[in-house]
């Protein structure tokens, strides 16, 4: 294998896995002479471009990042080798929103234009006949926010809603006051799409699939433990956070954000391909040809030596 | 600390044309400006008894910024002159110092002499009773100078100012003041006064010119020996 | 013009040595090529109005704002002392941390956009009108003091104009800062119906779009080269005035 | 110190009036405890160390180059013409547009932080030494050249001692620069045993701590503050000894 | 475009102390600055054998950075004298211009007569065998003056100089020049010249200079009238 393998991803709740990962050592226990390299990002662009220019070989990243970078590098790029979390988003609005109907003329808010909840929201909006166009105009408007600016908009009333993941969904409810009108799993088959999944470096790929192997290996040991204790994963996971960011979690919203998480190892190809079509539907994207963005060959040789299941190609 | 100025004491005339003779750095423009107020005594007070005062620095220091016309303007307009009349004011000024022609240079397309002598027409141009003037003519031409000489004393004369003369020219001292103040070094101090009773106007050549400047030099030789 | 051309020809040179892969490095052709798109677009020129109109204001608040505060210090011993430094820390502190408080007081609106340009913006000016005028020669001061200039009328006629071409250098620091600050500040407020060109800086990267972002990064290069260019012409008058410029 | 007090005795009022939830606009008792709080964690000095160290790295490297930069294009014509302009230029380019050039070239280090922290402020210091060198008066350089001074030796005692007000405030203006470059790089690539104060600044920021934000700030701005400090004692020494200090 | 200057034609002999009088503002100045190559002339050449000249501003024009002790060793260092020397030629020159006690201070703490001295020493300091003075002591009293004179001959004479010296004092031309050239302006050209043939050291009041000075004088008049 290589002198190291580098591996990038977010101090954020749907990347639980790889910091559980990282801090009990279960990818160093399959990595055997090959060193870990971990470097953490707090946006998708800078990862990409990491991974782009070679700074790093392997991260955990959301669907539109991975959308966008297989895209421009004309496939070149990248693979997708495992999925690491679903669900944990939902629309959450002020009281007095209890329906639909009742959303029209209201100022919702998402993480950011063309990102997978953004391309939720449209969805969903012309699914129930509302108008939204990507001007911020139509029956709702919808305004692009980071996510702390949405809640501290939500807490001052500014905006009616927004469609955020975890842990701003639990935040909103617990401080802003704010209802779950609707929990983006009831919108797909099985409750399930895709909201962080494990790329490659192409080249890297090719290279040294073993050492992609031993990561995946490691992947899926963090999944047993969470399975299996997730209250002990919970605490391993807010230390890291703590020893990364300086923050942590409060215990309760972790808790309960926890809970509207599905970590898993298969990338839910049908559900990122749906995503992007959507994106293209509601004009946040241009027509792609997502063609060979997956290799599960690595993740179903090991699930196989796990006696497991192996996850369909698309 | 060292002291600049050491028991100066002064009664000076209103009306009075006061000239102060010395050698370089006994303390003369220092005198000057703790008598303008832009320095403050040490110890001791001066008293002016309300009057306003136009000082005329012995560096030019025009603003740059302004043509010559410019900065003669800025100071009428600081002595509340009505914007009417600054077009006249300052052609007159200008013939005054025999700059006709300068009014739209800037200061650094003057020579010496012609910075020294817009600096003298933005003095006049001020509205003040007491002129104190720091070697105003030191960097011109005799024949300048002489035409200088005149029109200041036509200006004290119809004006009625009090003027503080600095000069390191004896000669020019004795063309000019009512009284001669002679100033000695380390600490400044004055040494000795001359009264100059003749009559005006008087002609830089004149032998009584020349006998009092002659005077003048004998005490400035002996302060410094 | 010299210079860029040879930043062109080197960094073809590193592209056709096939270092990077072109979706790392662009090839300088295509990215030229992206710019000529985007400048025929209706897009980018909504886009450019509205950031172009934000920069105005803002930078025009700030430069009053700054320039009155920065009068006001450089008057004022004890205001220097109460609020002098605080003026070159405000001038430190990163654009975001404004955010909470641009939407605390000014929700989600233009307004806090210009809040925030106008917080980059005004401690940079203030700043570059204070050193300007600590600067003025004393001579000069004396010599207005002589003339009678007291309080308003020194400042009018004498220490600004004095102070004009160090006043000017900090004003061209006071629009990169506010430039700056604006393209942050542009990610606060995403109005949709505007775009902006802050919002499409951030996009292309979103997007991993390397060739759009470096053609977005000329354009604004470019800008900047604009305003310089501006500034510079009315700082050469001024110092020619004062005959400033060497002889050679 | 007074404006403090004022600014502390407003929010205290708006804090009591309940204009807003704590959450949203927080106490300033409760802020002034997490400042405390902050001050005493072994990781706030780490982070302080590691973000005041790479400051001082990246400051000195931009003054290093944005002084040469400066002093070249202030000598030579063809280069002021060639490259004056794209100086302000690359002043106005935000720091996140830097990002990925700093990642291609350097990879996930810390010299991409400094990259995009020279970036940011050698700009800013080169223009500081242009405008100064500019403004430096023309009978000194004339004096000079009829002494004999030529070439590197008019620069070294002529042109940079008589541009040196001029410069040392355009180093403020390098500072602050370098310090809100440093807080954006320094999010590039977050490297977990290595907490700093951009990173705290931004985790504050995402996990909507609004008191820790506000925290945070206090200290930057002290901190700038301080620097501010340093700067003004240099340029008052500076200015004392040259005669430029008022009387009054 | 306003001519400064309009046919200049002179000759000077090497190791002549040449005197320049002439109206303020006729040209003085800008014919120095073209000797000095610090202005190229419209029209015409400037020969000068390749020998090293020095100026003396009319203004001081001193390094406001440098105390009075930099001032002086910046002209020694870039005329390259070994850096062991400064001490003792700062003393020296400092002694020659008669400040003995202001090696330390600042320009700004000088008088204006002091300041004028100090850009002696420091034009002084320079190795040079031509030595350009613009009106080096118009801010000077006569007692110091007089002493200049003394020093600046000496110094000509024993370094073997060409001088050329600008003043608007006719009796200070008559008792530096070997030769007096006057200007006459608008514009600035020459009017006329007068050899003064007359044993040195030369006394400032010594009938014959007076009489040359009276001379001269009445050709300044001639050209303005
Ligand atoms: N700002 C200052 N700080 C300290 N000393 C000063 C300052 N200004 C002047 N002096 C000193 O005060 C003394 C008197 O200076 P002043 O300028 O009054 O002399 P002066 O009589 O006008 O001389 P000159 O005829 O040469 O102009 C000098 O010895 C000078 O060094
Ligand atoms: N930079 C300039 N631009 C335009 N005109 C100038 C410039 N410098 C000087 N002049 C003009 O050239 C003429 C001669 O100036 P110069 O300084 O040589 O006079 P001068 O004989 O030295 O006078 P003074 O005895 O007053 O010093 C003046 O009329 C002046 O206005
Ligand atoms: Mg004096
Ligand atoms: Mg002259």
């Amino acid at each position: 294998g290589p002198d190291s393998v580098r591996l990038g991803y977010f101090p954020n709740l749907t990347h639980a896995p790889a910091l559980i990962a990282d801090a009990k050592g279960f990818y160093a226990e399959h990595l055997g002479a090959t060193n870990l390299e971990v470097s953490t990002f707090n946006a998708g662009p800078s990862t990409i471009e990491a991974l782009f220019s070679g700074a790093i070989d392997m991260a955990v990243i959301g669907p539109n990042p991975t959308i966008n970078g297989y895209a421009q590098s004309g496939g070149e790029a990248l693979r997708v080798v495992a999925g690491v979390a679903s669900g944990g988003a939902a629309l959450v609005v002020r009281p007095g929103i209890e329906s639909v109907s009742e959303l029209k003329g209201s100022t919702l808010a998402t993480p950011q234009l063309g990102n997978t909840q953004d391309v939720a929201l449209r969805t969903w909006l012309a699914g129930e006949g509302l108008s939204a166009d990507t001007e911020g105009g139509g029956d709702v408007s919808i305004m692009p926010q980071e996510n702390a600016a949405a809640l501290q908009a939500f807490n001052s009333g500014q905006i009616d809603g927004a469609w955020v993941p975890e842990p701003w969904l639990t935040r909103l409810v617990e401080e802003g006051g704010g209802q779950v009108l609707v929990d983006e799993r009831e919108l797909w088959p099985n409750g399930a799409f895709i909201v962080a999944n494990v790329i490659v470096r192409a080249e890297f790929l090719e290279d040294h699939p073993d050492t992609v192997e031993a990561v995946i290996e490691g992947h899926l040991d963090s999944l047993d433990f969470i399975a299996k204790s997730p209250d002990e994963a919970r605490s391993v996971f807010n230390t890291k956070m703590d020893a990364i960011t300086g923050q942590s979690i409060n215990d309760e919203y972790l808790v309960e954000a926890w809970e509207n998480v599905d970590f898993l190892y298969d990338p839910l190809p049908d559900t990122l391909f749906t995503g992007a079509e959507h994106a293209v539907a509601v004009g946040l994207l241009n027509e792609v040809d997502l063609d060979g963005i997956y290799d599960l060959g690595p993740l179903n040789r090991v699930l196989e030596s796990r006696n497991l299941e192996p996850v369909a190609s698309p | 600390m060292r002291i600049a100025l050491d028991s100066v004491d002064l009664d000076i005339r209103q009306g009075e044309f006061l000239c102060l003779l010395g050698q370089s750095g006994c303390g003369k423009s220092t005198l000057l400006n703790l008598v303008a107020g832009l320095d403050g005594p040490t110890r001791g007070t001066i008293e002016l008894g309300g009057r306003r005062i136009g000082m005329m620095f012995q560096d030019a220091n025009l603003f740059p910024w302004l043509t010559v016309r410019g900065n003669i303007e800025l100071a009428l307009r600081l002595s509340g002159v009505p914007k009417s009349e600054f077009n006249d004011r300052v052609d007159d000024l200008l013939s005054t110092v025999r700059l006709p022609g300068a009014a739209s240079l800037r200061p650094h397309e003057l020579s010496g002499g012609m910075r020294q002598r817009v600096a003298l027409a933005r003095t006049l141009a001020q509205d003040c009773s007491i002129l104190l003037m720091d070697e105003p003519f030191g960097a011109l031409d005799a024949i300048t100078r002489d035409a200088m000489h005149d029109e200041t004393e036509r200006i004290w004369a119809e004006r009625g100012l009090t003027v503080i003369f600095v000069t390191h020219n004896v000669r020019e001292s004795a063309r000019l003041g009512d009284r001669v103040i002679v100033m000695a070094p380390n600490p400044g101090r004055i040494d000795s006064e001359l009264l100059i009773e003749l009559p005006r106007p008087r002609l830089m050549d004149h032998p009584d010119v020349s006998s009092r400047a002659a005077e003048l030099h004998r005490r400035l030789q002996n302060g410094i020996s | 013009m010299l210079a860029i051309l040879i930043v062109l020809a080197t960094w073809q040179g590193i592209y056709l040595s096939g270092w990077r892969p072109p979706y790392v490095l662009p090839d300088p052709g295509v990215v030229i090529q992206r710019v000529g798109e985007m400048l025929t677009t209706a897009k980018f020129w909504t886009a450019l109005g509205t950031t172009l109109l934000r920069a105005a204001a803002g930078f025009a608040i700030a430069v009053t704002i700054g320039t009155v505060i920065g009068l006001l210090v450089s008057r004022s011993r004890i205001l220097r002392a109460a609020i002098g430094s605080l003026i070159t820390g405000l001038q430190t502190m990163p654009s975001i941390a404004w955010f909470p408080f641009a939407i605390l007081i000014f929700g989600l609106s233009e307004q806090a956009i210009l809040f925030v340009v106008i917080l980059g913006a005004a401690p940079s000016i203030a700043n570059g009108i204070i050193s300007g005028i600590d600067d003025v020669p004393t001579a000069l001061l004396r010599t207005a003091t002589a003339l009678g200039a007291r309080g308003f009328v020194m400042y009018r006629y004498i220490v600004v104009p004095a102070a004009l071409p160090a006043y000017l250098s900090g004003l061209k620091q006071g629009w990169a800062f506010a430039w700056r600050s604006l393209m942050a500040g542009e990610l606060l407020v995403i109005i949709a119906s505007r775009p902006s060109l802050g919002v499409e800086l951030q996009f292309y990267r979103e997007f991993a779009d390397t060739a759009g972002l470096m053609a977005i990064m000329i354009i604004i290069l470019a800008l900047g080269m604009l305003v310089d260019g501006g500034f510079n012409s009315i700082s050469k008058r001024v110092r020619r005035k004062r005959g400033l410029t060497l002889a050679a």
